[in-house]
């Protein structure tokens, strides 16, 4: 792999596979509590879509287009709605912590569509779980990625030291 | 009886490979290698465990009916998988900075060096 | 033979006896006994029945892994948050 | 007011440090100063907590905040369950006397150690990572110190050996640290790993993981014992008793010394493991009739693995020239000295002739008693050198003790917070090492004479190893390259002095100590019916 990313082919090819990489992994997180899936698998199908992403271009241009830094706040997001969600349930009367409070009934659009057949069910169903599988998503997508942008950029300096 | 607990022994070998690569290997990835072998092992037990003969998935939606596996050994290898890439990102990163100040990955040689 | 290979090798062997033995003792592949009935789960089954009238979801795992064992989620999510904290702090700039 | 966060407690004790540790990059990016400041509260809101917690399970009925939340001494939390529960299936928080006494070193070592930083780390960089691993490394410890399920102790085990190793690698242009962080996490990765595999092989037994609920159904089968060996095995890798030490001291000497402390915390935390799974799970199956050889014969075991980690913590520490690479050897030495406790206390079993009841001899309880003091004071004592080490380190940039010197002149009050640490790590009186050590003599001494002459020998030469050092250090002619060395700045004195002060008063009021935390904390870990009834 070349600092400069890999040839136009390539470079194309990623281009037209990223959309559809990605829609894939979001329907994964977002139909989590349906379907097999969730925030971590989803979140690693989209996180790989952008290490396709880095490889093909190489790790100097994808860390002019977005920092670490970047990346760990998006992370640091993700994890806030996840442990706010969780102390939600504190705040609620008789709650407690980790309380899946949505399907209590007290908001009836989260709530529990009681669907006790084998068939196809809403997807506005199964209280927080939903929301914290999209918390834990947007978690997943930029802690990986931000792990494997960081590993390859220093392994780009280690051997830009070795070269000289 | 014996010849059901194949999956159990393949459980027991893939650890065993595991550790004998930790214990004999002198490059360090192949240590990391037998560590995410070791891993797969133990969660390949755990993922033995939850399966019923003639079950499904846990899964209520368009499920055939019948037996489901059982779903809290799923869940926890979930957690474990998750739990493993993230020690194995760290492992690397910290081999990729001895590589940086010894120029090698072979444990005698970053012993030699020590001396 | 230095006294590495060789502690290492008795330490080796010992685990794979003790690994083989606990392959050949654990609960039967399948979870049917010999009569062809399932083991109970009874935690695992409470699961199965409620996970639609309790949480809502239609996936049993993920009703695990986000509401009965939330908190081990938590602290799935943290796992990875400390990698990622981690290898940042590891490949920092040393220099201010 | 007191009340409500009582009854969440056990979940905030952990839930508040993650948050803060969420916020910690975000509150970064705003300013370095008021970084510092946010972390130190969550740090003493944590710290606050969790000694509510504690006391309201310590003490006496009548004193009790929340007399309704504390049945039969424990108070259990169960995630996500509502008005309904239902323990078995859910996570559960199951804190007992055990637990409080051990969260109490849980609320004191992050305390100093985000104290000490502030002006420890000063001049580096990426503290804002720094400060985010050490308050999950927190909470890491106190969620290892709660919980009542076997798997979540496993993955809080793993969160605190990712954030320690990327702590211990923090200098990172320092080759030896980070083969001291590599050595670190493949030790502590495969401990985690068989601990996981034993906890599956008791899933898979039971079809449980709430460690009540497996005490309770557990039969003393042959995989039962299999797990149990992984298990204690497994824990004592990660607890740094002998001959699987090697991975200690490297790691406590190359870490910086304020993440050294929170580290101690963490081994302790598997220390606790040990004494969970070996007193509760397995406790009335090793304490009970039929298996009371069993019992006594492990007890020895033990005793021999603690000579075995006592000697070569001590001679190893001798013949170190490393400063905190030395105290990490005198590291191993004490934890061999709770190992001996327990050890001996264990091997002290006998079967009451008239009315057939197994149990632990009276100088058994002493001994019990004394290595659950010595949990607390070696923490304290250990961290108290460690954080003087790092001072010194601070001013000298050196850690080989052939090129310090005379740095008692312009250093006095480090000089006397190393005195205090010198004096209560080798047992001498008045200060807390020697209350415990002196617990440990007297019940080793009842068992058998040699054992508590080997320990007083050792004691003797890690004081000797330790005046050698104060000599090397401290005291000496003045060496011209430190001819303008000044005193460490406040808030490192501050986070040496938190130490110094409980150091102070367990040393003045030892029995107090005893009488309020320790053996209500002993009382516990014998009473495996007691938690078992606690779901």
């Amino acid at each position: 792999m070349s600092d400069a990313g890999m040839s136009k082919i390539v470079k194309t090819m990623t281009g037209v596979c990223f959309p559809f990489i990605l829609i894939f992994g979001l329907y994964i997180i977002v139909h989590g509590h349906l379907t097999p899936g969730g925030g971590f698998q989803g979140g690693a199908v989209v996180a790989s879509a952008c290490a396709m992403i880095l490889i093909a271009y190489g790790s100097i241009w994808t860390m002019k287009k977005i920092k670490e830094k970047h990346l760990s706040i998006f992370e640091s997001l993700g994890a806030l709605m996840f442990i706010s969600l969780a102390f939600f349930g504190i705040f609620l009367a008789d709650g407690i912590f980790f309380d899946n409070f949505l399907v209590k009934g007290a908001f009836s659009f989260f709530g529990l569509f009681a669907n006790t057949a084998t068939g196809v069910a809403d997807i506005n169903t199964a209280g927080v779980i939903p929301l914290m599988n999209i918390a834990v998503g947007l978690k997943v997508i930029a802690g990986l990625f931000a792990i494997v942008l960081v590993m390859a950029y220093a392994t780009h300096k280690i051997k830009e030291v070795d070269d000289q | 009886m014996m010849a059901f607990q194949i999956p159990y022994l393949a459980v027991a070998g893939l650890i065993i490979i595991g550790l004998y690569a930790v214990l004999f290997k002198r490059n360090l990835i192949k240590m990391i290698i037998g560590i995410t072998l070791i891993e797969s092992g133990v969660n390949l037990f755990l993922i033995t465990l939850s399966f019923r003969e003639g079950s499904t998935a846990p899964i209520y939606t368009s499920s055939p009916g019948g037996p489901m596996s059982l779903p809290v050994p799923q869940a926890l290898t979930l957690t474990s998988i998750v739990i493993g890439v993230a020690v194995l990102a760290l492992m690397l990163s910290l081999v990729i900075h001895i590589f940086k100040h010894y120029k090698t990955l072979d444990v005698r040689k970053i012993r030699e060096e020590d001396n | 033979m230095n006294w590495r290979v060789t502690a290492g090798g008795v330490f080796l062997i010992i685990v794979a006896a003790f690994l083989i033995y606990a392959a050949l003792l654990s609960p039967t592949f399948g979870l049917k006994d010999s009569e062809g009935d399932y083991i109970e789960r009874p935690m695992d089954q409470h699961i199965i029945d409620e996970t639609q009238t309790q949480t809502g979801a239609d996936n049993g795992v993920t009703a695990v892994v986000f509401d009965y064992r939330g908190f081990d989620t938590l602290g799935e999510a943290t796992v990875l948050f400390t990698a990622v904290a981690g290898v940042i702090i590891i490949f920092r700039r040393l220099k201010k | 007011m007191f009340e409500q966060i009582l009854t969440h407690a056990p979940a905030l004790a952990v839930a508040i440090p993650l948050l803060g540790a969420f916020l910690t990059p975000l509150v970064s990016k705003i300013n370095g100063k008021l970084r510092n400041v946010f972390v130190v509260i969550i740090t003493a809101l944590t710290s606050f907590i969790v000694a509510l917690l504690s006391y309201n399970i310590l003490a006496h009925e009548s004193v009790k905040f929340a007399p309704d939340l504390v049945k039969n001494g424990i108070q259990t939390y169960i995630f996500g369950a509502g008005s309904a529960g239902d323990p078995v299936v859910r996570i559960v928080f199951e804190v007992d006397g055990v637990n409080a006494f051990m969260i109490i070193l849980a609320a004191i070592l992050p305390l100093a150690a985000v104290i000490y930083s502030w002006g420890f780390m000063k001049d580096e960089t990426g503290q804002d990572k720094y400060y985010t691993l050490i308050l999950l490394l927190t909470a890491g410890m106190l969620g290892m110190m709660m919980t009542g399920d076997l798997f979540n102790f496993f993955v809080f085990l793993e969160i605190t050996s990712i954030a320690s190793a990327a702590l211990i690698a923090y200098r990172v242009n320092n080759k030896f640290s980070v083969q001291a962080a590599f050595k670190y996490i493949v030790v502590s990765t495969i401990g985690a790993l068989f601990v996981l595999f034993a906890i599956a092989i008791l899933y898979g037994q039971y079809d449980a993981l709430n460690m009540a609920v497996i005490a309770k159904s557990i039969q003393y089968g042959l995989l039962d014992k299999i797990a149990l060996i992984l298990l204690i095995v497994a824990l004592a890798m990660k607890a740094g008793i002998a001959p699987m030490h090697m991975w200690l001291p490297e790691a406590y000497g190359r870490a910086p010394s304020s993440v050294t402390v929170v580290i101690i915390g963490t081994t302790l935390g598997s220390f606790y493991g040990i004494l969970r799974v070996g007193f509760t799970i397995f406790g009335e199956q090793i304490i009970s009739e039929s298996n009371l050889e069993v019992g006594i014969a492990l007890g020895w075991v033990l005793v021999g693995l603690a000579i075995l980690t006592i000697f070569i913590g001590v001679l190893m520490a001798l013949k170190q020239n490393d400063f905190k690479k030395m105290i990490g050897f005198a590291a191993v030495a004490e934890i061999g000295y709770m190992v001996l406790a327990f050890g001996a206390a264990l091997a002290t079993m006998y079967q009451d002739s008239v009315t057939g009841i197994t149990g632990i001899s009276s100088s058994g309880l002493t001994a019990l008693k004394g290595g659950m003091f010595h949990i607390l004071n070696d923490a304290l004592d250990v961290s108290l050198l460690f954080l003087v080490a790092g001072a010194v380190y601070y001013v000298s940039k050196e850690s080989s003790l052939n090129r310090l010197g005379g740095l008692a002149r312009n250093m006095k009050y480090t000089t006397i917070f190393f005195i205090i640490g010198l004096v209560a790590v080798s047992g001498l009186p008045p200060l807390n090492g020697f209350a415990s050590k002196l617990m440990i003599y007297q019940s080793t001494y009842e068992i058998n004479p040699i054992l508590a002459i080997v320990a007083i020998l050792c004691s003797i030469l890690l004081l000797a190893t330790f005046v050698k050092v104060f000599y090397a250090a401290f005291l000496g002619p003045k060496l011209p390259k430190f001819e303008n060395v000044k005193e460490v700045p406040k808030s490192m004195l501050i986070g040496m002095l938190v130490l110094t002060c409980v150091i102070i008063f367990i040393g003045l009021f030892p029995n107090l100590v005893v009488e309020n935390i320790v053996t209500p904390a002993v009382t516990a870990l014998q009473n495996a019916s007691a938690y078992i009834g606690g779901i």
